[in-house]
């Protein structure tokens, strides 16, 4: 297998640089389409996340598992998900990836090691671990790797997968993304302690923080991580420090978050701190921004006009499908 | 006209707001847990302004734990606090159930012990919301014995019945139907009222057959029953309101009237409320029928998320006047 | 007599055993999860000797964490293993609900992905074991569209559909009634079988009256019928088998024969099983019945612990005896 | 209020073994029963645990509350629980705490407060912490103190009771018995750590390790937790390792534990520890050993006999009391 280095390459930075650009013109264009009621559906924005996302998803492998919630469209480009599935499932057409039957932001797709989550969170903190369970029991050499937030790390399931990760020296890497709220929620109302990780201690396992809005950081540590589970080193717990750059879903104008805080955050945007490390590198300028943008652009807009010209499912699809045959 | 003179109307959601309100203004034991209830306002909004007027003592924000703050209710009520839970969509009460079935609603059957409190959350379709903002879990919670069940149709309702559950000393579970929330309005009394657990109300009067729904389907039988009557068949409408336990006799006298009756529920088909209802008349009310029992419901499915698979899947008022022309047959 | 000829009887539990045993041998992808499963061979020493034969990788030992281990099968069966998941006693699904009906019941629905896992259990009544170790959950779950599931009332059956759970490519429920477990036996075919999910089957042939059960109630069942034959009552058993999806056509046929029915089952009155069958046989045999569909069942209480309470609380054959007497008059 | 001083004294001391001799008189007895076939229910015996289940139950003042499990009928007994009470209930006499309904180690009271536990573990974690934020705010100076066992920690409800009752610092102590086996099952195949006190962190409490078989230090670590929870303090974890010297319950012959390691734990048995400190202190003798085991002997065979003579509820009985009216 052609594993990805530790130390991204030129070829790795640009191509998270690609996967974060392409997130964020998504999500401007779902948030665009929210506010001018085109969209029945609830839209939960990644904004400001997007070097967790994409780096933590990134340094997986192709056999790999990645199990993200409601807020993690992002982390699943890097694995395959397109635009147009993006666009598809929102409007809810017969050719997305749930054919009209799952939530808006609530797809995924096994064969590119994409699992479709539930809402209940974080159901697929078990369910992950599960998929690493077949992987040790076949001797394959697979991660997995779930997402929830900090909010999520206070309910049984966090506990139970954790632990039953530990006792049975599986393979995953469990990620936290901490982005600062639960819907309203600070974390301070969730929890005593400052850092999810430490919560590692309490099954044995390592426990990392890292910054969030930083995608080195973020992809190096990650993928330390994967690749210490995939060599049978046992589970990881990560901790990503970032912000909800919007509320909790569109229809939240999150005033329960003080501007002075999110002009804080504003200026740890973690694609302006990538592209100027990119062009520190000298593997960025300001025309390959501008091409970045154009490209992005053009993608959203033919993927948002192929969803807006797919046809509905028809009504009777409703019972298909309930069982396999 | 002036609309000054006009008595105000007051919608679904506000009737629960209102009964959330006078309740814990008027006995210090009642308390709320629940996510984003405070300063938010909760998901909904059903609890605006109360945090400024309760305090962080009544009105207690919740970490993401279903299964753990439910307990911690238990406790509480056990302590003879009266706490409310709000879950912010029904749909994550499945995370609470062993709490729920195990420990509260078997805690006065082996104990004596009263276990006064309420879990509240919103339920039910009609907002493309999908799988897991959805569903219907009155039909899981209505087969466990040590519960009582209430989904209100109608703000009057679900004002009266919400205090009436706050005072009940048993654990009750109140399903809100969301689409219902602002879509329903009407006038309420000015002086307090509470309404009677386990009473079914005639929403309807007819002669000719009897619908038995509850919930959002409220309004779509009542729709129905409308059109039939156009088309001289008189339709009388039964909601439940607590589905469980049911109130057979209000159940039994219709269909001892009419002779013909329709089970009408969003939930899905197997053993949703409907089941029992028409279980009880084939058992206690057979004499009476001319025909079949006839249930129209949501297929054995999720609650898929695209408009026509929706629609598809909660029963229409077409749905029900198809049911009325073939049981009119009999 | 010598007994050398005679073929050797099965028990219920040895036919579960049976299936678990040969579906290990003949398919890697099977594996079992469960609390004390391996040296010790579970708490019913269902897979007693199996951890020697296959292994810690094929039989591994779970901590207390319901909710995490379905949850982990679920992903394991995501991935193509086909997970069998042993709860100690039934009772203790409730601790992972969640999983079962959100993210179980649902996937293939959303996704098309199987989730080919069998959830099994000790279930039921009638050992004094009280209200936390004789709980009947199958109500639940057949309320949960994306599920099936079954409750096997005979040594044959247990093994044939259990071996047929396995090869699902569905979740499935799979409640063993464990107070069969050592009190029926029969002979097993020698060759290799697997029953129809889905089928129900007329356990016993009659043409005046249909008892429609399943579980242990089949015994139940077939002691009543063998009594009402001998005052001249000729009594039809249909054993559900699979209680979701019902077997309607089998019910349907049994009742336009005998026109009359009965629903004996032990678990709780207010929607356990028989409430749904009864409501499509009011739906879909109204014009084959000749009197009411009685419901004979557990009350709508917790399972009590002490003997005269649990024996009052299970339906007896005299309970269904006094049901073919009250149906027999019309 | 009058409070028992942290130290105890001559009179907290005896009490304190009374309690321990008469549960183990009462055990005994059951066992018995149970192998003689009289009982149709299962015994749960927690022989070899009477220093914790009693030093920490004992540690609690009259207004607390204590929450068991299913093997810690001896907790109960300094809070009240009789003979009679044990015996009716194993033999689901009408006259009993649960009058039938409830199973043999289930019962409570709450004048006594006595939880009334539920097999599901560790359900009574949140319920206790729910009691607790009661006290709390009814501005009451009185604490929770659930029981569980070391396999019951691996569920969620532990997790989230803990968390929720470090969060909103609430007067909780919880008890952990860790006796070496859930079921068949010893710790290593159930968690990483070899101190479950360790997941205090987590939450950002205190924890705390006990040595379970010696009940002086039991009920001093456990007295400690509960004032200070009483004064404000928050939650504690407190661990007590023991030995469960019988099987999970009736019917196991547990011959999946070694001799020796019985043989071991035998030498420190509990009671055995506690005379012998007693008899140093001045406070036992020969005749007080002699006299008291003449006392618990004949209070069990007073309360089997009036368990025997008890009646049975009469079968209508099972559908009374679901509701409260
Ligand atoms: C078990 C459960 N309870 C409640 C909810 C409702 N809910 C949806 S998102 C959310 C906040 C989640 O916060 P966090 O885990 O920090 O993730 P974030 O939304 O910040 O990405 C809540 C409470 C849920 N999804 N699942
Ligand atoms: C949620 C749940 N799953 C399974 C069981 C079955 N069970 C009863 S006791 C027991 C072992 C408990 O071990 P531990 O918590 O250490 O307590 P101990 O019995 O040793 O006192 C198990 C698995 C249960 N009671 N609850
Ligand atoms: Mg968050
Ligand atoms: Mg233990």
């Amino acid at each position: 297998m052609d594993v990805k280095p530790i130390e991204p390459g030129a070829k790795e930075l640009q191509d998270m640089y690609y996967y974060m650009r392409l997130g964020r013109a998504i999500e401007e264009r779902l948030e665009l389409e929210y506010k001018g009621g085109k969209l029945t559906s609830a839209i939960y924005l990644g904004r400001g996340q997007e070097a967790i996302e994409v780096g933590a998803s990134y340094a997986l492998e192709p056999g790999d598992i990645l199990a993200p919630t409601h807020r993690d469209m992002i982390s699943q480009l890097p694995r395959g998900l397109t635009a147009r599935e993006v666009f598809t499932n929102h409007y809810a057409r017969a050719n997305s990836l749930t054919r009209g039957k799952g939530e808006a932001s609530y797809q995924g797709d096994l064969k590119r090691g994409l699992f479709a989550t539930v809402s209940m969170l974080p159901d697929f903190y078990p369910v992950a671990t599960g998929a690493a369970l077949a992987f040790k029991l076949r001797g394959e050499k697979r991660v997995a790797m779930p997402l929830c937030g900090e909010g999520a790390t206070s309910r049984g399931d966090f506990h139970e997968s954790l632990n039953l990760a530990s006792v049975l020296d599986l393979p995953v890497v469990f990620v936290v993304i901490n982005n600062g709220f639960a819907y309203s929620t600070p974390p301070f109302k969730e929890m005593k302690l400052s850092d999810v990780a430490e919560r590692a201690h309490a099954y044995a396992i390592p426990g990392v923080v890292v910054d969030g809005n930083n995608i080195i950081e973020c992809y190096l540590e990650a993928k330390k991580a994967v690749e210490r589970a995939r060599d049978g080193g046992g589970p990881t717990l990560l901790e990503a420090k970032t912000m909800r750059m919007r509320g909790h879903a569109g229809h939240d104008a999150a005033k329960y978050i003080s501007k002075e805080l999110i002009r804080e955050w504003a200026q740890k945007d973690p694609i302006d701190r990538f592209e100027k490390h990119l062009t520190n590198q000298g593997l960025l300028d300001e025309t390959g921004i501008k091409d970045m943008t154009e490209r992005v652009t053009q993608e959203v807009a033919e993927a948002l006009k192929f969803a807006e010209e797919s046809p509905y499912p028809e009504g009777q699809e409703a019972i298909t499908d309930v069982y396999r045959q | 006209m002036s609309t000054a003179n006009k008595p105000k109307e007051t919608s679904y959601i506000e009737a629960i707001s209102q009964a959330l309100w006078e309740e814990l203004e008027r006995d210090p034991s009642v308390f709320m847990l629940g996510q984003d209830i405070g300063d938010y306002g909760g998901a909904f909004k059903v609890t605006e302004g109360f945090l400024d007027k309760f305090g962080p003592e009544r009105i207690i924000e919740m970490p993401i734990a279903e299964q753990g703050f439910i307990g911690m209710a238990i406790g509480a009520a056990l302590m003879g606090m009266r706490p409310i839970v709000e879950v912010q969509y029904a749909d994550f009460i499945s995370c609470g159930w062993d709490q729920i079935v195990n420990v509260a609603a078997k805690m006065h059957y082996r104990t004596r012990d009263a276990v006064p409190m309420v879990i509240r959350g919103p339920s039910g379709g009609g907002l493309r919301a999908g799988p897991f903002h959805s569903q219907s879990p009155e039909g899981w919670f209505a087969h466990v014995p040590g519960l009582k069940v209430i989904v209100p149709g109608t703000a009057h309702d679900a004002k009266g019945l919400l205090k009436a559950a706050i005072r009940d000393d048993n654990p009750i579970l109140y399903f809100e139907h969301k689409y219902l929330y602002r879509r329903v309005k009407e006038v309420l009394p000015e002086e307090e009222y509470v309404c009677h657990i386990g009473a079914a109300k005639v929403q309807r009067e007819g002669s000719d057959l009897t619908i038995v729904t509850y919930g959002a389907m409220v309004q779509t039988a009542l729709l129905a029953a409308e059109k039939a009557q156009s088309s001289g068949v008189s339709v009388e409408v039964v909601d439940l309101r607590t589905v469980f336990p049911i109130d057979k006799e209000t159940v039994l006298n219709s269909v001892a009237k009419t002779s013909k009756a329709i089970m009408l529920y969003e939930d899905t088909r197997t053993l949703g409320i409907g089941a029992e209802v028409s279980a009880i008349i084939a058992e206690e009310g057979f004499e009476h029928l001319d025909g079949p029992i006839i249930r129209v419901s949501a297929p054995d499915a999720p609650v898929p998320f695209s408009p026509p698979l929706e629609d598809y899947f909660i029963p229409q008022v077409e749905d029900v006047l198809a049911a009325i022309d073939r049981l009119s047959a009999y």
